[in-house]
């Protein structure tokens, strides 16, 4: 069953001997960037419709069931619809920063998913530095969200931009010491590691209490730093209106709402990888079949979206300065209490080891 | 405490009723008005909420009449503590320019309510905070709530 | 140590809020509140004293009950009906007779008050249950009541 | 054309916000200009008249059976007991005694109307605060209620079913029935919205010590209804002056004393329970006897001045009726609840973030129809 796996060796092999060096590497990373491209512009219609879907489910209604075989392309009619729409911008908006800013946020969106170990061979670009590079890449996209606020000339926007810089500024801080804590059992940054430490048991079983602590605010802190759930005071419908993407139509809007879903599934992703042993089945019961392993990848990633989707129909919003305290005075003390109690279990090595 | 009881506490505070044309009526209404001179509106309300005895602190209805001839303000008046109500009037001839104290400083709902009247009414009301048009736009000509209002085009009289 | 206690009372009250929605969502099987509107139209039926609509009930040969009184022209609010009657001489009784012409109803101006009806003294006029009344061009909503060459029924007096 | 975006009464510095007429937070057309400086409040500004439809100027030109379709029109969540309240005043008016069928009906209606109308600030509260899914819950609750009015009456909000003298038509059979299943079912979902918003820590983090309004700033600013008794101030009319079947039930006044915005979140939460257990008192013994009284076609008042308090959802809801005999009123002025509400938004939202003024804005319960009449 590894013919799938053959495909990118002999696609690879017949490159390399094709065409030199270069040219080769060249068209196989476009070949590679199309075929993410199109998975993860699909994926992101998917988890649009899932969160329809799950919304309606929460709130006894249906969801979309009209377009398709209960719904499911309701999602594709959206896309063509924005598609199709005029993009419409305010007048005196600032034209070139506000047609930069969506590029801004897709771009680090589909930048990040790069380093993802979907499966043993599906994983397009093992860096050494891979935690490190996906922390990296989800603090650009703020600048995205800042340059739509303030172009678009539009005094809501302009709060709600301002909200996201704080927010997204303050989260990434504990987002980046809860995957610290975890990392130090591994002692890599780079994600195929980090995964082959993993097959003596997930992260979160070895590290069992501060990891677990560390899970907990990573969810928190990862839905803050997609502007989702309790945290989504950048486009509060109540309060501003649309927020940052007010002035958006058409296609524009489609990449910051396309860009949200995806970043939604990437903070779920690196959940699952770090915490949960990427394509690893527990216990290791599918070794055999490797190409399984993207099914448990996917499958666990759906089960923290589905966290994620449940806080969010479910808690209202925080405040401005709540949030900030939530962050400052809650989150990044235990976050650091965590690391040294973290410290204390790997210097002891009292973690489990199976 | 009773309407007479009313009638004769509040006839105390002014050194005679009769020149000061106080005049107490309570028939045709089921509480005791009380119709006063614009000049000393004021005083008796400040009086009005600040005597322990009647303590009225709460105006819940503060209407302003068309009375044919004489344009007036009638405030409905509660006493939070001894639960009895009180009816003042308020009439004035001048249909140009009709202007009564202000009661905002005594209570604070009166703001809105006489903004809506001077909308309607044209009434004016002296140091009040901010006097400007509530409901309609700023350029509105008229009073609607007049009775000599004439708008064919959106007043269908029946 | 309150910071602790309240960070675990604010995690518990935070997951029973989930419990909540979490059992909705594992019940969500049992259907939704909602309505499929377009879907169950033939089966939609809606209660009986629905206000929907105006409508004069014609017997099988062609009669009504309006009498053309204009008890409902004067009770309606908002000037909806407009009653076009004229004097003819009535065939059996050789008298002059207020004979309806046409029972005018401008759906479009109607507020479903239910006056009308509540005034008619032969109940010349029911509710009707449809509430799909748009239109495209408004002119459809002024309505004739009484159906042409429609007559009085015999035996209903004024 | 020039749009005129010089606005006199702001200074030229000042950063002013245009909650506008259409704004998902106003429910209604309800333009507030707010002054901010950074994400504070300096100054709230109300600017009224978008939906002014001149509804006393309406009065004196209509009949009395007309005018109380008219306030269906005003609080259109409390349309029910806004046509009780003129129907009273009527009634006193002419001194007609209503049989005591119609004073029990009209007090179930009411209550019922009550907690509809709680039912839905409930619901469009959770989502001012974030939470989308407490609307569905509360809808779900007020269909069955809209329901029982739809076949009972015939219209779902502007019900128009008092009329001078009594009720259009006798409640329908399977009323008693529908109100029963609706309480039994109503008794176990109000437990839920407890946990699923009252006690949630965010929520109570967003309103405790939000927009607090002490007892004599309420009574001042003229706040009635769950926003006075958030305050402390007692105003209940039921209790003060009870109307129709009032006197015979027993139910006891919600009350708290922070006056702020989760105070008077929880009074209405409780006056949910106080209306069951009213309507529950009453459903049993509905007494026997006609459904009204006949009144002649074309009324006219006796010469004088009425007037007739009653408690709709968001307040005292009043009807001042100046008549000089004639079968139309001379002056009628409603004293509507939601604009006293309104005046105290300043007071309450000042120094607040725009977060405080969408939370205790909506704890203000505003109907804007109800304020701009």
């Amino acid at each position: 069953m590894n013919l799938s796996l053959s495909i990118t060796k002999n696609i690879h092999d017949w490159l390399f001997n094709m065409m030199p060096e270069t040219a080769a590497s060249l068209v196989e990373m476009t070949i590679i960037a199309l075929v993410y491209l199109a998975v993860f512009a699909v994926t992101g219609l998917f988890l649009v419709l899932l969160e329809r879907k799950v919304a309606a489910w929460f709130q006894l209604r249906l969801g979309p069931n009209r377009v398709g075989y209960h719904g499911i392309f309701q999602t594709i009619a959206d896309a063509l619809k924005l598609v199709s729409k005029e993009l419409t911008g305010t007048v005196n908006a600032d034209k070139f920063l506000y047609n930069l800013a969506p590029y801004f946020v897709i771009i680090t969106a589909l930048m990040a998913l790069a380093v993802l170990p979907f499966s043993a061979e599906f994983q397009a670009f093992d860096i050494n530095i891979g935690i490190f590079f996906l922390i990296a890449i989800s603090s650009i996209g703020v600048i995205g969200i800042l340059l739509a606020g303030w172009s678009s000339n539009n005094k809501y926007a302009l709060i709600g931009a301002m909200r996201s810089g704080v927010q997204t500024i303050s989260y990434e801080l504990s987002v980046g010491l809860s995957l610290l804590t975890v990392i130090m059992i591994t002692g890599t940054l780079q994600l195929s590691e980090i995964v082959e430490v993993q097959r003596n048991g997930w992260l979160i079983v070895q590290g069992h209490i501060p990891a677990i602590f560390a899970f907990m605010i990573y969810m928190i802190a990862g839905t803050a730093e997609t502007n989702r759930a309790p945290f989504d005071l950048v486009e509060a419908e109540s309060e501003l209106g649309a927020g940052f993407h007010t002035e958006y139509s058409g296609m524009k809007f489609a990449y910051f709402f396309l860009a949200e879903f995806i970043n939604m599934f990437l903070i779920a992703s690196i959940a699952t990888t770090i915490f949960f042993g990427a394509w690893l089945s527990p216990f290791g019961i599918t070794e055999s079949l490797p190409w399984l392993g993207v099914f448990w990848f996917l499958g666990k990633t759906l089960v923290l979206v589905f966290l994620m989707m449940w806080f969010r129909w479910t808690f209202p919003r925080l405040r401005i300065d709540q949030l900030l305290t939530l962050e400052w005075k809650y989150l990044l003390p235990l976050n650091l209490m965590n690391i040294v109690l973290m410290a204390i279990i790997v210097w002891l090595n009292l973690t489990i080891q199976f | 405490m009773t309407n007479e009881a009313l009638q004769n506490l509040i006839g105390t505070w002014v050194p005679n009723p009769v020149t000061s044309e106080l005049e107490f009526t309570e028939e045709e209404s089921q509480f005791l008005n009380i119709s006063v001179q614009p000049a000393d509106l004021h005083q008796l309300m400040t009086q009005l909420k600040s005597n322990s005895e009647t303590s009225f602190d709460y105006l819940f209805c503060l209407s302003g009449v068309d009375w044919g001839k004489e344009l007036g303000v009638v405030y409905h008046l509660e006493s939070t503590t001894h639960r009895h109500i009180i009816v003042v009037k308020v009439k004035t001839e001048d249909r140009e320019n009709p202007v009564f104290d202000s009661v905002y400083d005594i209570w604070k709902t009166a703001e809105f309510h006489e903004r809506e009247v001077f909308d309607f009414f044209g009434i004016k009301f002296n140091n009040h905070p901010n006097l400007k048009r509530l409901f309609l736009t700023e350029d509105w000509d008229g009073f609607p709530l007049r009775k000599d209002y004439v708008d064919d085009i959106n007043m269908i009289v029946k | 140590m309150s910071y602790f206690s309240d960070i675990y009372n604010g995690i518990k009250t935070l997951l029973t809020g989930m419990s909540v929605t979490g059992k909705y969502f594992l019940h969500s099987q049992k259907g939704a509140i909602t309505q499929q509107y377009p879907d169950n139209r033939e089966t939609l039926k809606m209660f009986d004293r629905f206000r929907g609509e105006v409508v004069m009930p014609h017997d099988e040969n062609n009669e009504h009950r309006c009498t053309g009184c204009q008890k409902c022209e004067l009770a309606c609010p908002n000037g909806t009906i407009e009653i076009i009657w004229d004097r003819q001489v009535d065939p059996e009784t050789g008298k002059k007779k207020k004979m309806i012409e046409k029972h005018i109803y401008h759906l479009g101006m109607c507020t479903m008050c239910g006056l009308c009806i509540e005034a008619c003294p032969t109940d010349a006029i029911k509710w009707a249950q449809n509430f799909e009344n748009s239109v495209y061009d408004r002119t459809t909503l002024t309505r004739v009541l009484n159906k042409p060459g429609s007559k009085l029924m015999p035996g209903v007096e004024d | 054309m020039e749009t005129s975006t010089v606005n006199n009464n702001f200074k030229s510095d000042e950063y002013f916000i245009n909650m506008g007429p259409q704004h998902p937070a106003t429910h209604g057309v309800l333009r507030l200009l707010l002054t901010i400086d950074g994400e504070t409040i300096k100054k709230v500004e109300p600017d009224l008249g978008y939906i002014h439809r001149s509804i006393e100027k309406m009065c004196e030109r209509d009949s009395y059976q007309q005018i109380v379709h008219l306030t269906d029109r005003m609080d259109y969540l409390s349309s029910n007991i806004n046509n009780e309240a003129v129907c009273l005043a009527v009634e006193n008016a002419l001194q007609i005694e209503v049989p005591d069928r119609v004073k029990v009906i009209r007090t179930i209606i009411g209550e019922l109307t009550r907690i509809a109308s709680h039912n839905l600030w409930w619901g469009v509260m959770g989502m001012d605060v974030g939470a989308l899914t407490t609307y569905f819950y509360a809808f779900r609750d007020r269909e069955m209620i809209n329901d029982i009015f739809e076949e009972t009456c015939g219209a779902r909000l502007t019900m128009n079913y008092n009329i001078p003298g009594g009720l259009m038509f006798d409640i329908h059979p399977n009323f008693i029935k529908r109100v029963k299943e609706f309480i039994t079912h109503f008794k176990t979902k109000l437990p839920e919205y407890d946990t699923l918003l009252t006690n949630n820590v965010i929520f109570q983090k967003r309103m405790r010590g939000v927009g607090i309004l002490s007892k004599e700033d309420a009574i001042s600013y003229g706040a009635s209804g769950p926003v006075g008794r958030g305050s402390g101030y007692s105003c209940d009319v039921r209790k003060t002056n009870p109307y129709s079947a009032l006197d015979k039930v027993t139910f006891n006044e919600a009350l708290r004393t922070e006056g702020d915005s989760f105070a008077r979140y929880e009074v209405r939460i409780q006056e949910m329970w106080e209306s069951i257990s009213i309507v529950e008192q009453l459903i049993d013994n509905i007494p026997e006897g006609d459904y009204k009284v006949e009144t002649n076609a074309v009324i006219k008042l006796p010469k004088g001045e009425f007037y007739q308090k009653v408690e709709t959802a968001r307040g005292e809801f009043g009807v001042y009726i100046i008549s000089t005999g004639t079968k139309n009123p001379y002056r009628l002025k409603f004293r509507s609840p939601g604009f006293s509400n309104l005046s105290l938004l300043n007071h309450i939202a000042v120094g607040g973030k725009i977060g405080d003024l969408v939370a205790s804005m909506a704890t203000l319960d505003l109907v804007i129809p109800d304020i701009d009449r």
